[in-house]
Parts: C-alpha cells; sequence; structure tokens
C-alpha cells in the first residue's frame, strides 16, 4: 500500500518548523491541550500536541462543525428575503495528526454525506482537506479499532502518514494529494536511514492484546434482540446525555434551526442527538421513543445493524470514546461481546 | 400637525437597559414620574408585571446574554410588597443572581434591584437616570451573542 | 392557536403623545412587525371615536388581538379590554403599551429617540400579543362592609351614604372629634352662616347610625388585600383592632399652611384667615380698625405651584365680616388673581366691594411689605392699576394661606398602595374617567386630602366616592383579573416549590385525577384564593405553573423584541 | 473499620433474603479496573457483583427516581455527599422515604483517574487495582504496589467534602468518619476567581464556556435535576437556540447553576461527567458560598429545612449598588 518511493523521514526536531510553515500555507487542524487534547485551528507548531492516544472530540467537527450556517438572510424590501451563502470563504485545510480510526470513520461519513444526496458543505471541507494521519502504537485499554478491520499503524484512509519510530518520524504519503503536498515540504524531509521498517515493527508491539471481536456476523445476531429485555438494563444505566453521540466519529445526526432577527437572520445546522428525547419527539406530542431503553436501543441498533443494512460496514471505528467518556461506563464494546456471545438474547 | 424634528442620530454608545416594573409600585412610580414630566434618558423599556416577584433569574439571564446592556427589576419597598412577600423573595433571588453575574465577568451594575413606591415618581427617574449614567460607563455588554 | 391577526392603535393624546413622538412613524413601523395586519394612528384612542374605530376593524380585519399604544393600563386598561369585548373579541387578548407616561412624557426634550423607544416598546407589546390567549374571569365574593378614613365632612358625607345604603360602614377618624375642618370655621362661604348647625345634624346623623361604627381616636395600621377582601388593622385609643371590609375610601382632608412669611408667628397682629375664624368663633379678636388681608401666602410660588382655591373666598368671606361687624373700619384685600370660580361666587364678591372692602392687586415680584417692629404698623404694596407703592395703616394682617397635605399621606400612601400626586395629594386614577377611584380597585378618594376643596366639593366627593363604592358592594361578587395561576399537570413534578413560595396557601399537592395521570402528585391551584402574583410562575423549575397574562413566553417575547430577535 | 465490597455484599445479600429490600442500586466493576459502573440487583445471588472501593464515584441517587412504582423497598448504596442529594430529593417530594433503604457507606475520598494517572506516569491498562488506605491510596501496577498520597489525586469535591458520612441512611456499613483532615477552605479556589477583574473573569469563562458541547451530561447526571420536561428542551418558548455558542451556552450554565442554587450538594457529577472538563462545581460553589453567607443554609442536611429561595426574612441584605 504505502509507496516506498515516497516514504521519507523527518527529525523530531524539525517538526515544529514543518508545522510553522503548513500553518503559512493552509488552514491548519491540530491535537492542542486544552485542559484535554482536541483538534484546534493552530497557527503555528509550538502550539500543536503530540501527546496523545486520541482526542477527546473527533475530528468531525472540521467537517460538520457543531454549529454550521447554512445561510443568511435579510429581510430588505418588498422583494422579500434575500439570502446569501453562509460559510466562509472555502479554503485548504489540513489536518495533522488524525488517528488511524479517525480516519476510517470519514469513510462512513461520506456514505451519509456523498451517497444518494450530496452534502456540499461536507463535501467542499472534504475536498479541499488533505488528512496527515498519526500512526497509533499505544491505544487505549478501551480502544478496538482492529474489530472493525483497522490497522492503527496504516495509513490506508489518510493522505500522508507519520509514524513515531523513536528519534525520527517515518512520512510516508499514500494518495497523490499526499504526495504533492510533501513534495512542496520536501526541505523538512530526509532520506530513510534504512532502519525504519524495523523501528516500526519494533513499536507494533504495542499493540498486542487489543481488543478484536468477530463482528462478521453482528448484524444478523442483533436484530432478533428488538424486543428482548436486554436494552432495559443499558437503558435503565443510561443518563440520557448526548455525550457518546457527539464524540463518536461516525454520529451524524443534524437539526436545522434559525436564527430569526429582525433585520434578518441564518438559518443553521447543528449537532443532534437520538440520545434526547426530543429528537424523536412529534408535534402532536406523540414521542416514537418514549423512554431511555427505546433511545439506546436505537443507537446500538443504528450502529451495529441499521447503517450496515444501507452501507454494508458498520458505524462504529472502535476509537473507544463513548467507552472512555460515558459518565455511567456503557460500554459498546461488551455490548458487542454480549450479541455475539449470546448473553444479550439470554437477559 | 407639525412632525417632530428628526435630530441626526447620535453614534456614542447608548446602552439599552430593561425594567421589570411591578403593577403595585414601581409601575405606578413610573406613571406618576410621567404625570410629573420628569424627564429623563430614554435608555430604560418598562415590562409590567405584576409583582417583582414574577420576574425569573432566567428572564435576566436571558437578556444579558440576548445583548441587553442592563437589567433592572423594580419593585416595592420591604414591608409594602401589595402579596405581602414577593420582594422578600425577590430580593433572596437577586443577590444570589447579582454575584453569580459578577462571577462570570458581568459587572454587578448590569443588573440591579431596586425599590421605587407609587408616590416616587422622583425616585423613577433619578433610579433610571443613575442606571443609565452606570451602564453607559461600563460600555456595552461584551456577553450578548458571543460566538 | 388561530393565526394571530394583530390590529395595532397608536393614540396621539392629543399633543401629548403625537407632540413629542412621531406617531405616523410608528404606525408605519407598526404595519411592519410581525403578525400585524392592521396599523392605524388616532387621535384620542379613548374618544368615542377611537372606541368605534377598535370595534369596527376588529370586525373588518377579522382581528384576533388588538394593541394600543398609548397611556397607562393603570387607568385605561378596562376601557380598551371593554371595547374588544363590545366587538366580540376576548378581553384578554388585548395588550397595552405605554407610550404616554413611559415616553412622550418623561422624553420631551428628545423626539427621535423617544419615537425610537415608541417602536420599540410597540413591538415589545405586538410580540406579547402573539401568544395572548383568552381567558375567563374568576368571580369573587365582596365582603359587604366598607372604611373610611378621616370624619371630616367628605368622609362622614361617604360614610352616611353607604350607611344609609344599608352598609356596614367602619369610620376611622385620628381625632378624639368629629368635624375635621369644619370645626374651627366660623362661617361659611356663600351662605355665611355659621357651621354648628351642619356639623352638629351631621355628626349626630353618623354617631346615632345603627350601620356605622365609629373608631376614634384611631389610625389605621395595616391594610391588605384586594376590592371585595381587605384585611384591616387599626389602633383605636391604644387598642388593636382588625376588621374585614369589601371597599376603602380615603377622606383623611389637609391641613392649613402656618407660613414663615409676613412675621406671622412673630407678630402679634398677623393672622391665618383660620387663625382670625378661630378667634371670631370664641369672640377674642377686639377691636381692629385697619385691616389688610394677603392673598397667596405661600402658594402659587415654585416650591408650592397649585393654587388652593379655597383662599380667594375665605377672604372675601371674611373682609365682609369684618365691614359687617366694624363698618367704620378699612378693609384691603391685597390678591393676584381672584379665583371666583363657583355658583354665586362672583355675585359673592360684588357684594364685598359694595360693603365697601377695597380689593388691590399686587404682583409676586413686588410682593407686600409689613412695616412695624413689635405690631404691623402697615402694609406697603405696589398697586398694579395705580402703577405706584401705597401704604395702608394696618391693626390686623390676616393672610391667606394655601391647604397642603397631611403629613401622614405618604405612610398611608405605601400602606394602601395608592399613588401621590404633586405636592403630596393622593392621586385618582383618571382626573375625568375615574375622579374619585385610585388605579387600585375597591379604593376611593374624597375631599381635601385628594386637592383643595370646598365644603359643598367635599360632600359631593364623598358622596361620588360612597356611590362608586357602592357598586362592588351591592353586587355583591367582583370580577378577578384572569391573571391567576394554572398548572400544566403533565410536567409538574410536585416538588412543592410554588406550595412554598405562595404568600395566599393557594397551592396544594394533590394526587391528579386527569386521565392517564393519575395518582401522579402535582400542585393545584385554588383560584379563588391566588391573588395573581406570579412568584409561583418564577419560581417554578421547570415551569409546569404559569401565570395566565404573564406567562414565559410572553414575558420571553418581550425581552427577545427588544433584543431584536424575533 | 472501613467498608469493604466482601461486606457490601454479604450485607446486601442479607436484606434481599430478610426481605428488607426487592431491588438494589450498587456499583460493580466496569471496563477496566479503574471504572466502575451503576449495577441494579432484583436478588441477592447476583450481589457478589457489588464491589465498593475508590473508584465509586457515581451518584447513584438519581436513580431512585426510576423505582417510584416498583413493588417493595429499593436499596441503594450512598457516600456523604450522594446521602445529602437524597435529602434534597425527599425535601422536594421526589421520592418517598418508606420506599427506600438507605445503605450508607462512609466514604474518604474517591480517586480522580485522570490525576492518578498523571501522577503515576502509567497508562490505564497498567492500573491493576486501587485501595483505600488512610491518608493515601494503595495503587496496585504491574511492577508491584505504590502508595500515593490523596491530597495528590482526590476529586475535587472530595478535597473540600465536610460529610463524608452519610447524613441519613437505615444501615451503615463501616465504621463513621467525622471529618477528613486535608479539607481546609471549602472556597479558595471561588475566592481566587472573585478577586479577578470583570474583564478577565469574562475572558476565563468565555475560554471555559467555549468548550461546551451541550451534550447535558451535566444536567442529565445531576441528582436534583429532576424536572420532567427541563426548559430547556421546551419548544415554545424556546430559552435556548440549538446553537452552539459562547452566549447560549453561558445561558445554560448560568441558568442551570440558578436551577441548583440552594440545592446542590457538591457531588462533582456534573464536573466528572463533562468530557470537556468545563470547571463546572466553579459556579455551583460560587453559589452555595453565597448562600451560606447570606441566608447561612446548606443543602441536604436536613429534610425539614426549607430551602432558602422559597423563604425569606425580614431583615435580609437589603444592599444592591
Amino acid at each position: 500500500m504505502v509507496n516506498q518511493t515516497k516514504s521519507r523521514i523527518i527529525e523530531k526536531n524539525r517538526l515544529t518548523e514543518l508545522l510553522d510553515e503548513l500553518a503559512q500555507g493552509y488552514h491548519l487542524i491540530a491535537p492542542v491541550r486544552d485542559n484535554d487534547v482536541s483538534f484546534r485551528r493552530v497557527e503555528s507548531g509550538s502550539e500543536v500536541t503530540l501527546d496523545y492516544i486520541n482526542t477527546v472530540l473527533s475530528p468531525k467537527n472540521a467537517f460538520f462543525p457543531q454549529t454550521e450556517t447554512l445561510f443568511r438572510f435579510s429581510r430588505g424590501d418588498s422583494q422579500g428575503f434575500r439570502t446569501e451563502p453562509g460559510t466562509e470563504a472555502d479554503r485548504e485545510q489540513v489536518i495533522f495528526g488524525i488517528r488511524p480510526c479517525d480516519a476510517r470513520s470519514l469513510r462512513l461519513m461520506d456514505m451519509v454525506f456523498n451517497g444518494q444526496y450530496k452534502d456540499s458543505y461536507y463535501l467542499k471541507k472534504r475536498e479541499k482537506t488533505t488528512l496527515i494521519g498519526l500512526a497509533c502504537f499505544n491505544p487505549d485499554k478501551t480502544c478496538f479499532c482492529p474489530t472493525f478491520g483497522i490497522d492503527p499503524t496504516s495509513g490506508e484512509d489518510v493522505d500522508i502518514l507519520f509514524s513515531d519510530i523513536g528519534d525520527r518520524y517515518l512520512v510516508e504519503a499514500s494518495t497523490e494529494k499526499g504526495a504533492t503536498l510533501l513534495d512542496r515540504f520536501a526541505k523538512f524531509l530526509s532520506e530513510l536511514r534504512g532502519d525504519e521498517e524495523q523501528l516500526r515493527k519494533a513499536r507494533k508491539a504495542g499493540l498486542v492484546g487489543m481488543k478484536k471481536l468477530d463482528v462478521s456476523a453482528i448484524a444478523d445476531k442483533i436484530a432478533p434482540l428488538y424486543e428482548g429485555d436486554y436494552w432495559n438494563s443499558i437503558g435503565m444505566k443510561c443518563l440520557g446525555c448526548g455525550i457518546c453521540t457527539y464524540l463518536c466519529p461516525t454520529c451524524h445526526c443534524f437539526d436545522i434551526a434559525d436564527v430569526n432577527l429582525d433585520e434578518g437572520g441564518e438559518r443553521f445546522r447543528c449537532w443532534d442527538s437520538c440520545m434526547f428525547p426530543e429528537f424523536t419527539l412529534m408535534a402532536s406530542g406523540e414521542n416514537p421513543r418514549p423512554n431511555r431503553k427505546a433511545r439506546v436501543q436505537q443507537r446500538f441498533f443504528h450502529k451495529l445493524k441499521y447503517f450496515h443494512d444501507r452501507n454494508a460496514e458498520l458505524a462504529c471505528v472502535g476509537c473507544g470514546r463513548c467507552i472512555r467518556y460515558c459518565p455511567v461506563n456503557i460500554d459498546i464494546a461488551r455490548i458487542i461481546e454480549d450479541v455475539i456471545s449470546g448473553k444479550a438474547g439470554n437477559e | 400637525m407639525k412632525l417632530p424634528d428628526t435630530k441626526e442620530v447620535q453614534t456614542e454608545f447608548k446602552p439599552k437597559i430593561l425594567a421589570f416594573c411591578c403593577n403595585w409600585c414601581a409601575y405606578a412610580g413610573a406613571d406618576l414620574a410621567g404625570v410629573s414630566r420628569f424627564q429623563m434618558p430614554t435608555n430604560v423599556r418598562v415590562i409590567r408585571v405584576m409583582c417583582s416577584g414574577r420576574v425569573p433569574p432566567e428572564l435576566v439571564i436571558r437578556a444579558l446574554a440576548n445583548g441587553l446592556d442592563g437589567v433592572m427589576i423594580l419593585g416595592c419597598h420591604p414591608g409594602e410588597c401589595h402579596y405581602s412577600e414577593g420582594n422578600y423573595l425577590t430580593r433572596r433571588r437577586a443577590h444570589v443572581l447579582k454575584r453569580l453575574l459578577s462571577y462570570i465577568g458581568i459587572e454587578p451594575d448590569r443588573f440591579q434591584l431596586r425599590w421605587v413606591s407609587a408616590a416616587e415618581g422622583a425616585k423613577f427617574s433619578a433610579v433610571v437616570k443613575e442606571a443609565a449614567d452606570k451602564i453607559t460607563a461600563l460600555g456595552p455588554n461584551r456577553w450578548g451573542d458571543k460566538r | 392557536m388561530a393565526i394571530p391577526r394583530i390590529g395595532v392603535f397608536i393614540c396621539h393624546c392629543g399633543t401629548n403623545i403625537g407632540g413629542v413622538v412621531n406617531v405616523p412613524e410608528v404606525v408605519e413601523y407598526a404595519k411592519g412587525l410581525p403578525y400585524v395586519v392592521h396599523a392605524e394612528a388616532n387621535l384620542y384612542t379613548c374618544s368615542e371615536e377611537g372606541i368605534s374605530s377598535i370595534k369596527n376593524n376588529i370586525k373588518e380585519h377579522n382581528l384576533n388581538r388588538v394593541v394600543v399604544a398609548s397611556c397607562t393600563p393603570r387607568t385605561h386598561q378596562p376601557l380598551f379590554r371593554n371595547a374588544c369585548a363590545d366587538a366580540g373579541l376576548n378581553p384578554y387578548l388585548f395588550e397595552f403599551v405605554n407610550i404616554r407616561e413611559h415616553c412622550s412624557w418623561i422624553h420631551m426634550q428628545n423626539r427621535r429617540e423617544a419615537t425610537e423607544k415608541a417602536k420599540e416598546l410597540v413591538k415589545m407589546g405586538v410580540a406579547k400579543a402573539r401568544w395572548l390567549e383568552a381567558q375567563e374571569e374568576f368571580e369573587s365574593e365582596v365582603y359587604p362592609a366598607a372604611m373610611v378614613i378621616g370624619g371630616g365632612v367628605a368622609g362622614m358625607s361617604a360614610a352616611l351614604n353607604l350607611a344609609n345604603q344599608g352598609f356596614e360602614v367602619h369610620l376611622v377618624e385620628k381625632e378624639p372629634e368629629l368635624g375635621g375642618r369644619l370645626l374651627n370655621l366660623n362661617r361659611l362661604f356663600p351662605i355665611n352662616k355659621a357651621p354648628d348647625e351642619l356639623v352638629e345634624s351631621i355628626v349626630k346623623a353618623v354617631e346615632s347610625h345603627s350601620k356605622i361604627k365609629l373608631h376614634m381616636p384611631a389610625v389605621v395600621k395595616a391594610a391588605s388585600g384586594y376590592i371585595g377582601n381587605f384585611d384591616v388593622s387599626i389602633d383605636e385609643d391604644g387598642q388593636e383592632t382588625s376588621f374585614k371590609v369589601g371597599v376603602i375610601i380615603v377622606a383623611t382632608g389637609a391641613q392649613v399652611l402656618k407660613p414663615e412669611l409676613y412675621r406671622y408667628g412673630k407678630l402679634a397682629n398677623v393672622l391665618t384667615h383660620l387663625d382670625l375664624e378661630q378667634r371670631l368663633k370664641d369672640g377674642e379678636l377686639g377691636e381692629f380698625q385697619n385691616v389688610v388681608m394677603i392673598n397667596c401666602v405661600g402658594a402659587r410660588i415654585p416650591e408650592r405651584p397649585y393654587c388652593s382655591r379655597l383662599c380667594c373666598m375665605t377672604a372675601i368671606k371674611n373682609a365682609a365680616l369684618m365691614k359687617e361687624i366694624n363698618p367704620e373700619a378699612k378693609v384691603y384685600v391685597l390678591h393676584r388673581d381672584l379665583m371666583t370660580y363657583g355658583v354665586e361666587f362672583e355675585e359673592y364678591y360684588r357684594k364685598a366691594k359694595e360693603a365697601g372692602v377695597r380689593f388691590i392687586r399686587y404682583t409676586p415680584s413686588k410682593p407686600p411689605k409689613v412695616v412695624g417692629t413689635k405690631k404691623v404698623k402697615s402694609v406697603k404694596v405696589y398697586d398694579e392699576l395705580m402703577d405706584m407703592e401705597v401704604e395702608l395703616p394696618c391693626d390686623l394682617l390676616v393672610l391667606a394661606t394655601p391647604l397642603i397635605p397631611n403629613d401622614d399621606n405618604e405612610e398611608l400612601s405605601r400602606m394602601l398602595k395608592v399613588p401621590i400626586g404633586d405636592g403630596g395629594f393622593f392621586l385618582e386614577a383618571h382626573v375625568k374617567l375615574r375622579p374619585v377611584e385610585f388605579a387600585t380597585d375597591g379604593i376611593y378618594v374624597a375631599g381635601t386630602c385628594r386637592w383643595p376643596a370646598d365644603i359643598r366639593e367635599s360632600v359631593a366627593q364623598g358622596y361620588a366616592a360612597a356611590s362608586e363604592a357602592a357598586i362592588p358592594l351591592r353586587q355583591g361578587l367582583v370580577k378577578v383579573e384572569a391573571i391567576t395561576a394554572t398548572v400544566d399537570p403533565r410536567i409538574c413534578k410536585g416538588c412543592g416549590t410554588c406550595v412554598l413560595v405562595c404568600p395566599f396557601d393557594a397551592i396544594e399537592l394533590k394526587e391528579s385525577k386527569i386521565r392517564g395521570l393519575e395518582g401522579k402528585i402535582v400542585a393545584e391551584v385554588n383560584a379563588a384564593l391566588c391573588k395573581g402574583c406570579g412568584l409561583c410562575a418564577a419560581a417554578c423549575p421547570n415551569r409546569a405553573i404559569q401565570q395566565r397574562g404573564f406567562t414565559d413566553v410572553q414575558l420571553l417575547s418581550m425581552v427577545n423584541a427588544l433584543s431584536g430577535k424575533r | 473499620m472501613k467498608a469493604t465490597s466482601e461486606e457490601v455484599k454479604t450485607s446486601v445479600k442479607k436484606l434481599f433474603e430478610d426481605g428488607s429490600i426487592g431491588h438494589f442500586i450498587g456499583y460493580e466493576m466496569g471496563s477496566d479496573s479503574l471504572r466502575v459502573t451503576p449495577c441494579f440487583l432484583k436478588s441477592g445471588q447476583a450481589a457478589s457483583r457489588l464491589v465498593w472501593n475508590p473508584l465509586c464515584a457515581n451518584n447513584l441517587s438519581k436513580y431512585l427516581l426510576d423505582f417510584g412504582k416498583v413493588e417493595g423497598k429499593v436499596g441503594i448504596m450512598v457516600k456523604g455527599c450522594d446521602s445529602r442529594s437524597v435529602v434534597e430529593l425527599l425535601k422536594e417530594h421526589q421520592i418517598d422515604r418508606d420506599k427506600v433503604f438507605i445503605v450508607g457507606v462512609p466514604c474518604s475520598g474517591i480517586v480522580d483517574r485522570e490525576k492518578l494517572l498523571a501522577v503515576l506516569g502509567v497508562s490505564p491498562g497498567e492500573v491493576v487495582a486501587v485501595e483505600d488506605d488512610g491518608d493515601a491510596f494503595l495503587v496496585t501496577i504491574k511492577e508491584g504496589t505504590r502508595r500515593v498520597k490523596k491530597e495528590q489525586v482526590l476529586r475535587g469535591e472530595c478535597l473540600v467534602c465536610r460529610y463524608p458520612t452519610p447524613v441519613i441512611y437505615d444501615m451503615l456499613i463501616g465504621e463513621a468518619v467525622s471529618s477528613l483532615p486535608w479539607v481546609g477552605d471549602d472556597y479558595s479556589s471561588v475566592k481566587e476567581l472573585e478577586a479577578l477583574s470583570s474583564e478577565e473573569k469574562e475572558r476565563y469563562w468565555s475560554s471555559e464556556l467555549s468548550r461546551c458541547i451541550r451534550c447535558y451530561a451535566c444536567r442529565n447526571i445531576c441528582p436534583v435535576c429532576t424536572c420532567v420536561e427541563c426548559i430547556f428542551d421546551k419548544k415554545a418558548p424556546r430559552w435556548l437556540s440549538k446553537a452552539s455558542d459562547v452566549s447560549e451556552n453561558l445561558v445554560y450554565h448560568l441558568v442551570r447553576a440558578f436551577h441548583v442554587a440552594g440545592r446542590c450538594v457538591d457531588c462533582g457529577e456534573c464536573e466528572r461527567a463533562c468530557p470537556m472538563h468545563i470547571p463546572l462545581r466553579s459556579l455551583n460553589k460560587k453559589v452555595e458560598k453565597d448562600i451560606l453567607e447570606l441566608f447561612g443554609y446548606t443543602a441536604g442536611i436536613d429534610v425539614e429545612q426549607q430551602p432558602p429561595l422559597t423563604t425569606y426574612q425580614a431583615g435580609d441584605l437589603d444592599e444592591f449598588l
């Protein structure tokens, strides 16, 4: 997969310089420590941290912001409303430090936003973005991306992959877009010294024992649990907050609303969550998912069945965020295990 | 009929201040200020409520987050509430709210609770003027429509 | 809810509003507000013409909300609500915007800003109107008794009138004797009779009336409640007494100014008219040859700009009397303007002139001067007509001083929550439309506590207040404004916060009987006890309890409108 | 003696057996050795799943609201702070005292997972177990056992906890703890912020609130947020825009702080739940401090005490400018 001819290295002490220059030519989004590590716009390399397992917020914000203006309108004169596009001028952006699991999630998002209906807001940003991945050698206990066929050290879903191999990063372009970008910044890169593959292999030792579940038949196995009691126990524990869905790199539900001012306003879309009671609340007051059990069940059915029915993929990349941040420790990996093992059906 | 003149619109900062007035004291006091032709700054807009105790903190917070430069609650003097004790409850809430607002950086003068009786037209006008002066000195409320 | 169709009526109030606020501009602005289907200006929206325009437009434009921007709801709300009701619109679908007291009258120097403010106030009113809901009023019983505060001629007239109609009356007088100011007077104009007969007959009627409970000497200590249901406690000669009444009439009278002018109080032969009458009454006046009377002493000056109205007639009365007692005496009345406005007053004045009383007009810029060190010897005055200063010999100087408010008006005003106006007199709801009523329902005003009035006027006002007060007493029921609290049992969590904050014990936690919620513990409002303060609505954390007419959505919409949000 | 998991298991099993309870809400181990998760039992057999250790941060009391209609009493495990929120729930008639069996456990502090990992410099997978050991925790990691001073790794609320022993219970497991030695000035961090200028405070909170993603975890986990329909979820009137910007986040957090004014017991669950690490306790502590200073009131102590904002005294402070 990796085109060896395009592989280079960068000395660790030159990374900041590279990022500085990247930040000048591009809208650079990279991991920043601000209480916790999250992707943010940076203007210099020194703001960036590489000391993280994964960010709290997934990089989906860069393509599908939590709140995004779709268009603005003004009331103007008797002609009625005038509208103008809401997004800032689209710019070339680079996301540095994206983990392979999150990179895979974009492929899943593409299925939604670039499927039968094309979502121009998402796609414009996607097209103009170059992804620089950072191989993951030190996963968290809650990580289980191999379950979904993801190699956390692979550059499969990024344009360029950085791999920390000790005193330097191995830098590999996996797309034309990546190669072009690397060429522009060639002055920071040097030729391979030859021991890189060996070093990388050594570091992969940290991946031993990563959770890998067999989800090949999960969609079929979960289907009969629709009526089961299993979801009661999960729903009872669930607080109904939006942490799991908002941190999830694959959750993509949104709502659309207006800011309506005297002189005009804007229409925006914002994240929404199937965990919230109003998500399915109808104008009549009827709610087809009236309780936490129904909502929790929906979330797992969507990830493990409905998305699969439609796209032949599971809507999870095993990044572990929902497990790490759930205040009551609802654990999707455990739920998958329960479904596979049949334990879920026995409850 | 002679139309009023149209003075040039002034460009200096003119704070917009919301005043909740209780029907029995403060609103009557405001009426009296009008009947007495006490001239005062134009910054204050009154919303009539039956009792100062009807004003929930949510409304004050919402008004400030909307960008209004100041919010006042005007009620009967302690011991003179038409409903006996509404203003006492208002007072407790207001103390807590004012301190909380100040804690996040909303200057204390932007939220005021004042007592104005039905007989105090002059006090109403003084309170309005004082609030307008103080809030003008603070400048625009920086919390409005903050992205 | 049907789609709102809002009509906006903006009042010029003659020049009161129109002279400051650009009304046509506000009308144009109102037309562009959400849900407004009609907006117009009226010269006087409260006039017959204005009211019929509201009614016609409700029909013509199928309005389901009406907004009037004019004066204050405290006086005019009932009028406009009735107009709506007459046109078949529920009166609670009416919203009031105050652009006079709260705008044009207080921003007379800044027409541009006043106009902008008026627009915003209208915008807020329209925003609230969009969320108004039709309401039904709750009826509450009227306790069939009245309290009259003040045992002067106004108070006694009111008390007698009500008592004669069969209502129980508590008459509270702070002095140990009934009669008020009347007791000090020597004679009454224009009949020239001593007041004794009048006082005796009316006091006797009051004292002997089985329906009148006299509290004397007594002062009101506390009053709470609302029309039909006031709880009053008084201090009666050191004893605390409480009782319940349905209505209250304030007739506490006024006092006569004791001036610090013309060396009053320092020279023995300087008196006020009240002093003079007391001495005449007591037969202690003694000899006099040259009498000078000065009018407008301490009145119509910057710190007390009003005309006390009675003093001119009092001066004429006493001047003529002095002539009558001693036809040889020289009697001069120094005046600024002579107010002889009442029935027979001008005739009375002419007779005094015929009797030899001399009237000299002075100007406030050149006031009379007193000559003399131990006693007044003469008074120098610049005679406007003769354009020269004249010196009048004087052995008795009488000063006409105005009536001024009682010192305890303010305390009573706070207790009853009724306003005090210019100069410290009580202020009625509307000088023309509701002359003896306060804006607070069930409380009325009569006599000189409102404004200087003579006996005839005080008696008339006493009767007028009694007639107004008799309406709710006679009906036995008053409609309570539909601003009471209501609970949405679906979202009420039964935490009881509203129960704790309600000052009237009007809320209880009960098991719901509503279908689908059986057994759920929720708050329930007793509409008979709810006084519509809204404390519960502000305290309820999830807003399951709302105050009608002041709901969250209504208030929030006003706040948002002011912030430029729709 | 400190309570142990074994005692909890035995006691709860007994409670089921003698019919004292029909349900039990406790803790069991979660995804890894540094996580526990709420556990709902219907019988004594499963009591062996229960644990009690210094990771049991969750305030379980809110779950009682879901057990209003079940048969029999519901047993629940409460620490000091949790018991105070039970008092608040009782005060607001949200639960029926007769339907609840309160199993109290004196608590000497809960571990802040992230602080612990930072102090030890290890990844989560390396920790095997954490035990209470007086003024320190004994942490078993692969290499052996390490003793970590509590002050370094306790949760924020535990550093200022004045009620380590439950204030209300039907059964107490372990010996009562009257006070915690490290607790000093409850409000030092509040005072630090109070001392800043308005501009500084604004900068601080703008930055903190800008991170809020409005997941509502802080509200949903709060044991005294019990509204059937939160005002933020109402469609009309809409108090809060769905747009997540600083002004809207300000409304959300200020109103939330005010809604729990005089009711918040500082269990710290809001701050623990917040994935964005917004210092939410700071707002609550500020309100708590003012209510204590102004009205001498502390929440969650006495079921009979009237909430401070529903009552008044004529002599309350009357100074506003």
